[in-house]
């Protein structure tokens, strides 16, 4: 059959963010093996009310599936409503489980969190701390977050309560903000030996370790890969970056979603009473990126 | 023949801004019915001892009172209500606005039947009434639902005129009502303030033009500096000895 | 030369109506730029001219356009408010707490309004009677409330809202209309007509023309001014109802953001942002308009990064067909 | 009677300096409430006093002052700027490209400062001569040149920075003192200066001051306002620059929102919205003053979610405290 | 005796607001050293017509000619460079500044020395300068460093006229530049203006009263709707016939 007027659309909000590329990358791979059209949109600012008013236009528009991130809870509704326009909606990275989302890739980020607490635990006991003091960076208006840091606390109270949990700060997801509030939480707390970096913003941590030559002293967990995390790696100034695979995310939403589009697996036994013919989550897994891989990962160059 | 009543009476007004001593005790009264000029050179204070009458501006010291009674006007709405109105050397319209509206800016006239009940106003009887007004100036305006920014300075003046003559009850004050007007437009101006006088209503006017001043006032006050030099009864345009009394009062 | 004599006859009249200023009139260029949108999005798209799609369009701006009206009021009479955005939030926050202290439909609308009456007697105070900068104050405002929506909601978002609340704000009651569109009528047609025909909200226009003329004027001006923030708050508040009503659900960053995206389109909508020009329906067609803007291109899929192009440029060339068509008459 | 005499003794003169005025002035209660905050911050952490931390907020905020000196020259002539976040993050790209290219440090600056130029000519040319209201046209440039920021960088942050350029932002040749800091003092110091005594600098104050009695004055208006875009946007775009060399990457969000933030200090330190008032330095104080509320806040780590609600009342006191010391000067 | 020369030539001068004809085709012309006034009822068009001349409107039709040159002015900043200053009627004010930066604003004084390496103003000089141009006026001016804003009427236009006066090179046009003057204050700016002529400049002013205009004007030019009514030559403030016949085209 001809699929090449098939099209996926990915709607996600802060759409000009680096977060995305991996993940839109994966996505259109998938489209080029499957010879389908793959379209990224989304609104500039991180605005939920914009995202949704924006996919239900392009629903009118009848594309073949979507493919977002459920950030909200109020997503639900929208999957709802779309869904019942005849599209179906695969969700990666957030999930919202009480829609009729066809299936949902990504990470569970309470986990993602708990891995954080186990990380940073591993890197203060590796430089021989029995106990310590952690910092956390974050946006606060990306609310999605909350669970990360939830799995994080959960853990250290759980497994490690020698270790804590003693600032947490707004960065605005502004690497310059980053900077600034790094340090003055660091000099503010001179006995934080821990920070993680729950969004994207590690380069401002490397900055201020850098300026404050601290570096190697504070151990750093950050988040997300791109080049100028990647480079502080190698630089020494960030211990490790949690890397969800989202590439995967893109790429087995993207698919997934086609396999669901194209009735390829209507074979699934009960598919006719309502069970899920495809799986309702899945996991594309975490790792850590260090010194010792970080090449790998590197798209442009470090100066 | 009793003695007149005063309708406005200010004993003792003080303003200072900052380290400037503008007003310096200055006691001031109008009588019922009476045209009073306010006279004095530049910078001597009439305009800022009208704005403290006016409720503009609060006196740092002194009484007000209006009819016998105490009052202290702590805005210009205030002192509307007592009855009071002014025109503004500075004249204060609303550039964006057309005559109507500044005419009856504030105090807008609500329409008749299910208007009323919206509180909706009337334009076109707005619009009719300050043409009349506006008219009575014999004043040449092109367009009456223009923006009053687009007026020349004589035309903005009359606009001004005809907002206080249609409002005041008791008492009008016109500050330099004539400066931008032509021959004509000044003899009517001078007519008007007559009307108002024959329609009971007191008038204090402020004029630099002491022919205009014996034309229509029939009592002067003169300041100076702050404070009050001294006071002339007028008796009509030939009265060569109070002019020469005010002449020398301002010199 | 009498006085009664007058000379009406030279007093030129508008003689009934004045179609030049009407057409040279903000509404009709927004009105005339819409309507050039919808046809050039009609060739464009297929699904444009869609019942669907048009109550999209409709049900998305809904709350932009019930802000807009607040702003136009704040706008006219000289001030601005940067808070609303906040407003809508917390309002949201508000009610979703409301309902999860299991209270009544009517009495959660009313917390939430109120909480609209608050911000604005807030910020209405420090500008009218204290005499702050309103941009400052409402930024100040701004920044606070929004940290009351983050504590209040600690953080997280909250979905318990009935299913009966939520079916106001997506129903049809009335010909088939959604509830939404209908609200949103009324209030544009109600508030439109009471500032150009009602002698009270008159006066913001006045206000807003000269500050000092209309204290001389005799208008309170600081109790207007005050009113002026609180009627802007309130609709704000109206929005966060309606945001929660819709979406089900209240998050605390709703509407960050929204303050600028509102003045944006009440100003392209013929507002002056320094006050005395400006009206509701104008202030309406500017977020008709910029919601028809971003429709078009997310219906034509135009790249993410090519979209902020093409909405600056749109923009511009709104504000720059105004000075052409009105070149030499201001300046 | 004749024409030469003069009475100028009865033009008062403040005979040489003027105390008083000097007490109300705006930067000095700016400087007075710096002081107070750096007391109460003092006895409140024992970090604050410390030279790690006075390094740490003075190159913190360096960026913002370098954009705020701009900015007090477009509020100052009677325009707004909200370009100048995009202006900085599309120097920022520009360079990074530059240097992807193998360009030399000196031609990779260059080209960033140029992609300020051109932003500059192109607002300055809407607002000045064909007349556009300047917030929509720097609100639609911030939008359109957000985008050219992500069409360049399509979407990736780019690091391949050499380090020499980083040394220079992180370095320090003159006495010990960082480069960064020595560049911001030495811009605010010029600027300052010029915006006082230059005749050509002061004619902005003119400018802002009353448009129409600038223009009477015959003064080249639209040049002058051109001229202070483009002033404006170069700043930015130098912001753009050491924001490269110190992060040593070029992250196509960068200073998203900063706009609103300088503008914010901008104010505090005594500019008027409207034109016609405000110096660089009271700009720059008003930057350091934010800057210190927020490392306050930070060093005693209170809550994300109070710290809104802190740093908004402390906007409002700023404001509050001029209005209370200067109560019935201005009114 | 040679015929004098003329400074200015306007020929066929006609200009529009919208519908409104504002100059219907009006010839005007100044001959070197010549005070002329311009006269004519409210809404006459002398505003709108000196504005044509100092550069500030552009004339729908007509030419205008300077020293026998056709010019063309598209912004005030030319007609300045051509020598020509004018106080128009609304003042126009830096509100926010004080005397000095008002009469030196846009030309302000380059110190010397270092100073004028770095373009930097001479404040003392400036203010020195202002002080003495305001003090002709023999107005009462409390401090002159402070914002004009707080002036009185003709404290502000005392302003103005020395800031005219003091850049004026070949014509200074005036625009009822004793409106709001008293009687003292008018005086002095009269002999100010007998000052210019001997100066050798030549200015245009217009007035509403028409015994200052027979003290210091050579020529009255009188206007009314939009064109030129007449002229009239005058000699001396006794001169009963031309009064009157300025006043019979005035009515
Ligand atoms: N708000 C103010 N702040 C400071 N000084 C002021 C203020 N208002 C007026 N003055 C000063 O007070 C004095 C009197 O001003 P006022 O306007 O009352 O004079 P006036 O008699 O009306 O003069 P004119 O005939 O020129 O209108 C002037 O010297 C003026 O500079
Ligand atoms: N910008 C404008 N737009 C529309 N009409 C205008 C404009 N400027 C002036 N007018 C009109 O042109 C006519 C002449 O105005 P102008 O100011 O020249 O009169 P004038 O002779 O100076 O009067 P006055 O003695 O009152 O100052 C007036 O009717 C005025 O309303
Ligand atoms: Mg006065
Ligand atoms: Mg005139």
């Amino acid at each position: 059959a001809d699929v090449s007027d098939q099209k996926y659309v990915m709607v996600v909000p802060i759409s000009g963010h680096p977060f995305w590329v991996p993940i839109r990358q994966g996505a259109q791979d998938a489209a080029d093996q499957l010879g389908v059209q793959f379209e990224f949109t989304g609104p500039v600012e991180f605005d939920n009310i914009a995202t949704q008013n924006q996919m239900e236009q392009i629903a009118l528009t009848q594309p073949s599936a979507f493919l977002t991130g459920a950030f909200d809870p109020s997503m639900s509704e929208t999957i709802k409503r779309v869904t019942e326009m005849g599209v179906p909606v695969a969700t990666f990275d957030s999930d919202a489980p009480d829609s009729p989302r066809i299936t949902f890739v990504g990470p569970d980020h309470y986990n993602v969190g708990f891995q954080y607490g186990k990380k940073i635990v591993e890197l203060l006991q590796g430089q021989g701390k029995e106990e310590g003091q952690i910092g956390l960076l974050t946006a606060i208006n990306q609310t999605n977050l909350q669970v990360r840091i939830q799995g994080l606390k959960d853990y250290l109270s759980a497994n490690a309560p020698a270790y804590e949990v003693v600032a947490i700060e707004d960065n605005q997801g502004d690497d310059q903000i980053t900077a600034e509030r790094t340090k003055t939480m660091l000099l503010g707390n001179p006995d934080i030996d821990g920070l993680v970096v729950i969004n994207a913003t590690g380069t401002g941590v490397a900055t201020a370790l850098t300026e404050l030559g601290r570096k190697g002293e504070v151990m750093v967990v950050a988040s997300d890969v791109f080049d100028p995390i990647v480079c502080g790696i190698k630089d020494g100034a960030i211990q490790t970056t949690s890397a969800v695979n989202t590439y995967l995310e893109g790429f087995l939403a993207l698919k997934l979603a086609y396999e669901y589009v194209n009735n390829n697996l209507d074979g699934t036994p009960g598919a006719d009473v309502g069970v899920s013919v495809l799986p309702p989550k899945i996991d594309p897994g975490m790792f850590f990126i260090t010194k010792e891989n970080a090449d790998s990962f590197l798209v442009g160059s470090c100066s | 023949m009793t003695a007149p009543n005063k309708v406005v009476e200010m004993t003792g007004i003080e303003k200072r801004f900052g380290p400037v001593e503008v007003l310096r005790g200055v006691d001031f009264e109008l009588y019922e019915n009476e045209v009073l000029a306010l006279l004095g050179d530049n910078g001597a204070g009439k305009s800022t001892l009208i704005k403290t009458l006016s409720g503009y501006y609060q006196p740092d010291a002194g009484q007000i009172q209006i009819g016998g009674q105490a009052v202290s006007f702590g805005t210009p709405h205030e002192a509307r209500d007592h009855g009071i109105e002014t025109i503004y050397q500075d004249l204060a319209l609303f550039d964006n606005l057309d005559v109507a509206a500044n005419v009856f800016a504030g105090k807008e006239k609500v329409g008749g039947g299910w208007r009323k009940m919206l509180g909706f106003v009337d334009r076109k009887a707005m619009r009719n009434e300050a043409r009349e007004a506006v008219s009575q100036m014999a004043i040449n305006i092109p367009r009456i639902d223009q923006e009053v920014s687009a007026f020349s300075g004589g035309q903005r003046q009359c606009v001004a005129i005809a907002k206080s003559v249609m409002w005041g009850r008791k008492v009008v004050i016109m500050d330099e009502p004539t400066a931008a007007l032509g021959v004509r437009e000044t003899g009517k101006v001078l007519d008007l303030i007559r009307t108002l006088k024959s329609h009971n209503l007191s008038v204090i006017v402020i004029m630099h033009n002491i022919e205009h001043v014996m034309e229509v006032a029939e009592r002067a006050i003169v300041m100076r500096s702050g404070t009050r030099r001294g006071t002339v009864n007028l008796n009509g345009p030939q009265d060569r000895e109070s002019h020469d009394e005010i002449v020398k009062m301002l010199m | 030369m009498t006085l009664s004599q007058t000379n009406t006859d030279r007093l030129g009249d508008a003689g009934g109506f004045d179609f030049k200023r009407l057409l040279l009139s903000r509404e009709l260029i927004v009105g005339v730029m819409i309507l050039i949108t919808a046809i050039a999005a009609t060739m464009l798209s297929p699904y444009f001219l869609t019942t669907a799609n048009i109550k999209n369009v409709v049900i998305g701006m809904s709350i932009e356009m019930i802000v807009a009206i607040g702003l136009t009021i704040v706008l006219l009479s000289g001030g601005i408010d940067l808070s609303v955005g906040s407003v809508v939030a917390l309002s949201a926050v508000v009610i979703a707490l409301a309902f999860n202290a299991g209270l009544s439909i009517p009495i959660a609308i009313a917390a939430g309004l109120c909480a609209g009456v608050v911000v604005g007697v807030v910020n209405g105070y420090l500008i009218a009677y204290v005499g702050l900068n309103p941009l400052i104050t409402t930024l100040g405002t701004m920044t606070i409330f929004r940290s009351a929506v983050y504590i209040l909601s600690g953080g997280y978002a909250m979905s318990s809202i009935p299913g009966s609340f939520k079916a106001l704000a997506n129903g049809d009651l009335l010909f088939g209309l959604p509830n939404l569109v209908v609200l949103v009528v009324v209030l544009i047609v109600l508030f439109h007509m009471a500032m150009w025909q009602n002698v009270w909200f008159r006066k913001f226009a006045f206000l807003g023309g000269s500050e000092m003329a209309a204290l001389r004027a005799g208008i309170n001006v600081k109790r207007l001014k005050l009113m002026g923030y609180v009627i802007c708050s309130v609709l704000a508040a109206l929005g966060g109802v309606v945001v929660v009503a819709r979406l089900g659900s209240a998050f605390p960053n709703t509407a960050t953001g929204m303050e600028l995206r509102v003045i944006t389109a009440v100003i392209v909508g013929g507002c002056s942002i320094y006050g005395g020009r400006g009206t509701v329906l104008g202030a309406a067609l500017g977020v008709l308009f910029l919601a028809l803007v971003n429709n078009i291109l997310v219906l034509n899929a135009v790249s993410v990064y090519w979209q902020g192009v093409a909405s600056g440029c749109v923009l511009i060339l709104a504000v720059l067909s105004d000075a052409i068509i009105n070149r030499g008459k201001r300046s």
